[in-house]
């Protein structure tokens, strides 16, 4: 047990932090449309330039090929430069991407990582259907085989930045007949090809705040070419692609969490005091998150630990993730109580207001908190399903 | 000892519930993309019509002559159909017009002509004879009057003592915001807590209408959790969402309860007045606080977009959290009282 | 809705007020044993004397025969008297002579209710097994037919205070090869019979507390004289009882747990002073807690309003059941944290962490809560088993 | 980086947990009818033996070398087989004697020959150089020494210098408990914290024990929740009881990973030890008052006995959030401190 980084460690962490700072966008991120999208691709075409993009991607890749322990460090340092999120670029570099190593062919790999990496292509992800959101794998959507091409016809929803995109990490049946996890294919699927048609979906943070879409295909024609990993052999193709979302991309956002609450922190203190603070109920609630949001990190370390020399994300991974999402909601809750009733606005530069309101997701996305503690108890404890 | 609505008040809660229902369903809330502001003024002549706007004034006054239990009963349909808070402003401005005796301000409002917003405080105010601070006006834009209280009193300004009043975008969209002041202002009426119970009357509407967002949102959850699939069955009965959904079924009927009694007893009046109408306050607003977060979790991805009612349930009940003081300071002021046992 | 008492109803108040006050013990009820059970029917009998015994039963077995309205006053003024709860006659005042009173013969109600009444016998529940607790109908002790005789076999478990009571009400399987609800019957079991034989099971409050029991049956001979009902319809008699049990006769501990909440809300205030709590975070608790008491009351008097005129009580009571039974953990919760670290002692007069430790039974006892939500969740709200 | 134990931690780490499950099974706590008392004072001598009472001090006062990591371990397992609190008494008063040079004291603790209590403030109280208040005195009835800490330090104190000790009945009657007080006393050894960090690790080592505690617990309702059957399957497969025990698993997770980086933090030193010291036992109190009451609940009536260990757990998780300073201390000392991002 140490928490001793190694003179190349911190050699790196002094090199993170100068580029970051020298290089780090100061403008504030738009938050939706082509100004969002024209904002994020350029972060990331930045990082590219400065040899900072993909830090988990393997080298021959093109990434930087970290260990862990320094991937640990980068988001710490990335997250601490208060630099952008760049979410629109999360499913192409943290799903698509990994997928394609991991599956794809020579020819995929050739031409998809390149443009991800560099920040010339957005992806989405067209996974959820309208009837099936925790039971991913009951999906329908149905695609068939026609000469060279597969032909897909039905409906994806909660497809976010779906009307930002290039691309789609496409999730098909492709044998009805089959047993339901061993009938599905996984395919790259071009967001311009004719037959693809988008229904916006407003969420609730504000007033036309586009984010999710429905996406419906109607004889979309994929070339086979496209199909990564076998035929009907998608399912463990996207439990790949599951597993690596769930690994080191999310350690920025906790980190960014803890800066968030010490804002918290001091505007509580401006509004009550430092002293009157102890024992008031706000100034407890935030003393356990301030120890939450410690034990998050610790959280993100130990798993850092356990992984270290290559070994996967254990389960006891999904314990982190299940608690970050409801501290992420109790962090957010609280500004409310500490603004008081100017908490009915929402201004334009808004800190508190839609990222509250949005936090409601967290226990929703990504596994809604039910299903994740399903996982706990199931696979941690070895519970009976 | 009853606390259900006797036979005229059943009559009160049916008509009110089928005007509303059929007069304001929620989709109206729901165009394509959002909204900002809403249309429920054109309600007022209609509820005025039904005598809604009355209920609790004296008949000399051109009221019914009834009284806060039956105005509970339709302050929950209110809040259940989502109905804009401002019906709140014309209630309590009926109250100040009657007791100030302005016959033209009352029958204007009575006859549902009248536009009256919310004024609430943004931090530490004055009201009272001479009145100073800042406020949110909440659906005052379109009104010539505004309505304030705090526990000293409550009292009724021209929206132009506001001074110039500055648009803000509202959490609730639905509702318009303007942040406006008041410099050493004299109000066109101002009644004293001493002389008057506006604010636990108000304190008890409010908490009508939060009962009705909690019991909105408790059975919009539970309808959706009796279709919804996932893994071949209905998600309602999954225990994870059947016992999300019998805590929400707990929440609203504590709420309930403890607002008919604490109407009750503001009604009659008595020292233990303000205890319960507090107690109920609080307990209201947090169930539909509680259920209408709740609800999203319940309806997943579908319930945190616009396509769905459920965050109009969490931002509504926002906003009555925050009029006439928010869950902290409503505890900060009950546990100050006597006992009330 | 009107809080108005009748003039008739005022003067009952007036005269239970007044009897209460002559007559209440005012000395500490022993909490245990042969003490506790002599207290007990002592002060039954006292009440019987006075023409108070029975408030709920009806005239023709010597009972008050109250209206709930008045049945409401009743315990409202014996919880405001500081009244004992007299808790191990609980059993036949609530549950017992009640379904005796409904599915009994002559004889039977003639035998046992005025001993119940006036306070001569105790009688324990023999309900829940070894494997079944939630599943009360799984039930497995089996009796068989010799004779004019039951003859049963087998064990039950957490019945309380078995081994200071004459009487059980005893569930047994009196036919195995029926469906579950359909094999069970009710008898009325004498608790000196040959072959029962008692394991106490001390409970977690203090050293050496005995409460509950593990009662074996061997061979043990009941009279078919004494089954209730008839055979293998016990499962309906015992419904009959459960419905009972849920009615007013847990007011007065509703309306008692506002006075425990007034002590804590007193000494919070000479603790921390009475300016320092409005946002401390014990004084939002508190407030909190008020709230919740007042609501329990207002719940009270909503079930009566719904049940007068004879109507069962709804299953809305199962609200008010649930609420207050996680109320009462939060109530005695809080006296820890108000007292601080004098809570580690458990002092020979103990008003606060016995009474703790104990609250843990609140969420178990009489159904655990989430046997409760689902009962809620089924029959309140309509939604799927 | 890495907190995960090397293999020289991990031998230890073993070494506890074989001996004392063999030695301290929790079962020996469970006689016939509650019991009064304990007698883990005979495991000393044997965990002297084994090293396990001078893990963190010097080897030149006669211990392991080792420090506050290796000491977590041990004491996690402490806690899992709720060995008698006394033994902090030990750790704290060996680095008192080793740092006050009393090799003969040092000499009776590594041996597993003394007895130390603990003495824990009962309201403010005054210790340093001149010592004054009640305390209680935890497992010190048999011990001619018991250590009292504050924020302010730590000292060792004759148990004869709180006066008549008044015996009382403990919540977790398998601990002695007494009162007593001290009237202006010199302690045997005082310590600031200035000029040693022993509050902190006392901190930490409880946050370890309490870690354990939670764990057990954990462990304990999901082993029940897989063997217990009703309505024909295992409760562990209904979701109330899965995700009770998932939260379970998670609050365990949470205090352990924040104990180990606190240990680590406090024996490296610097500025941000303390924070994480408070964050650590204020998260492993939590969580084991928490698991011990789910736990209770998992296991319904037979829970609620004394022949379940189930209650140990929970009164236990109170004494170790006393120790120190309970949550409402912790939580009022974490939030006046400076940001540790």
């Amino acid at each position: 047990m140490n928490l001793d980084f190694t003179a190349e460690d911190e050699a790196f962490r002094a090199e993170a932090r100068a580029w970051l700072n020298d290089n780090v966008p100061r403008g504030p991120r738009p938050t939706e449309g082509q100004a969002m999208r024209a904002f994020d691709l350029a972060w990331q075409r930045a990082q590219y330039d400065g040899g900072w993009a993909g830090v988990s991607w393997p080298t021959e890749y093109g990434g930087r090929g970290l260990e862990l322990t320094q991937q640990l460090i980068w988001y710490e340092e990335y997250a601490r430069s208060g630099a952008p999120e760049a979410a629109l670029l999360f499913v192409g570099m943290n799903h698509a991407a990994p997928t394609i190593m991991a599956r794809g062919n020579e020819a995929q790999k050739a031409f998809h990582l390149p443009k991800i990496l560099k920040g010339e292509v957005a992806w989405s992800q067209g996974f959820s259907e309208p009837n099936n959101g925790s039971d991913l794998a009951g999906l329908t959507t149905k695609a068939v085989i026609d000469g060279d091409h597969l032909v897909v016809n039905g409906s994806k929803i909660w497809t976010s930045n779906a009307h930002l995109s290039d691309w789609q990490e496409l999730l098909v049946r492709t044998d009805p007949a089959a047993p339901k996890h061993k009938g599905i294919s996984w395919a790259i699927c071009d967001m311009t090809l004719p037959g693809i048609e988008l229904r916006p979906i407003m969420i609730m943070t504000a007033p036309g705040h586009h984010h999710f879409n429905q996406v419906f295909y109607t004889d979309v024609r994929i070339p086979l070419a496209n199909v990564v990993g076998e035929i009907n052999d998608g399912w463990s193709v996207a439990m790949s692609t599951l597993g690596f979302e769930r690994g080191t991309a999310s350690m920025s956002e906790q980190i960014r969490y803890g800066v968030v609450l010490e804002k918290l922190v001091d505007m509580a203190r401006e509004r009550l005091g430092e002293a009157a603070l102890k024992y008031d109920e706000i100034g407890q609630r935030l003393a356990q998150l301030r120890a939450e949001h410690a034990a998050v990190r610790a959280m993100t370390y130990m798993i850092v630990s356990r992984s270290a020399g290559g070994g996967a994300m254990g389960s006891e991974a999904s314990l982190m993730r299940a608690f970050f999402s409801q501290l992420q909601q109790r962090t957010r809750r609280i500004a409310l109580d500490i603004i008081g009733s100017d908490s009915l606005e929402l201004p334009d530069v808004d800190p508190w207001i839609r990222p509250y309101l949005r936090s409601f997701s967290t226990t929703i996305a990504a596994g809604t908190s039910e299903i994740q503690r399903n996982i706990i108890g199931e696979r941690v404890l070895g519970l009976p399903r | 000892m009853n606390l259900l609505p006797n036979p005229e008040q059943v009559q009160i809660l049916d008509a009110a519930r089928s005007f509303l229902s059929a007069e304001a369903p929620v989709e109206r809330l729901r165009p394509q993309h959002g909204q900002i502001g809403n249309h429920d003024a054109r309600l007022w002549p209609e509820l005025a019509e039904l005598g809604f706007l009355g209920l609790g004034l004296a008949e000399a006054h051109g009221g019914v002559g009834l009284g806060l239990p039956e105005e509970i009963l339709l302050y929950r349909e209110l809040g259940r159909q989502l109905i804009s808070p401002a019906i709140l402003g014309l209630t309590l401005a009926a109250l100040l017009a009657a007791r100030s005796d302005d016959p033209a301000l009352l029958n204007a409002i009575v006859s549902g002509e009248a536009r009256i917003g919310l004024a609430t405080p943004r931090g530490a105010v004055t009201l009272g004879p001479v009145s100073s601070g800042a406020f949110h006006l909440i659906e005052a834009r379109e009104a010539a009057w505004a309505v304030a209280w705090t526990d000293d009193g409550a009292a009724l300004f021209r929206t132009e003592d506001f001074g110039a009043a500055e648009d803000i975008l509202c959490m609730d969209s639905h509702l318009t915001l303007e942040r406006g002041r008041l410099e050493a202002c004299e109000p066109a009426i101002w009644i004293s807590a001493a002389d008057g119970d506006l604010p636990r009357r108000a304190q008890v509407l409010i908490a009508a209408y939060a009962t009705g967002l909690a019991e909105a949102a408790r059975d919009m959850a539970a309808d959706y959790a009796k279709i919804r699939q996932q893994f071949g069955k209905p998600i309602g009965s999954f225990q994870a969402v059947k016992h999300r959904c019998a805590d929400m079924a707990i929440l609203a009927e504590v709420a309930w309860c403890q607002t008919v009694f604490a109407a009750v007893m503001v009604q009659n009046g008595g020292p233990k007045a303000t205890y319960h109408a507090g107690a109920a306050k609080l307990l209201a607003t947090d169930a539909a606080l509680k259920n209408a977060a709740q609800n999203i979790q319940v309806h997943g991805a579908f319930g945190f977009t616009a396509d769905s009612d459920a965050h109009l349930y969490l931002k509504r009940a926002h906003v009555m959290d925050f009029l006439g003081g928010d869950l902290r300071s409503q505890k900060a002021a009950l546990i100050g009282l006597a006992a009330a046992l």
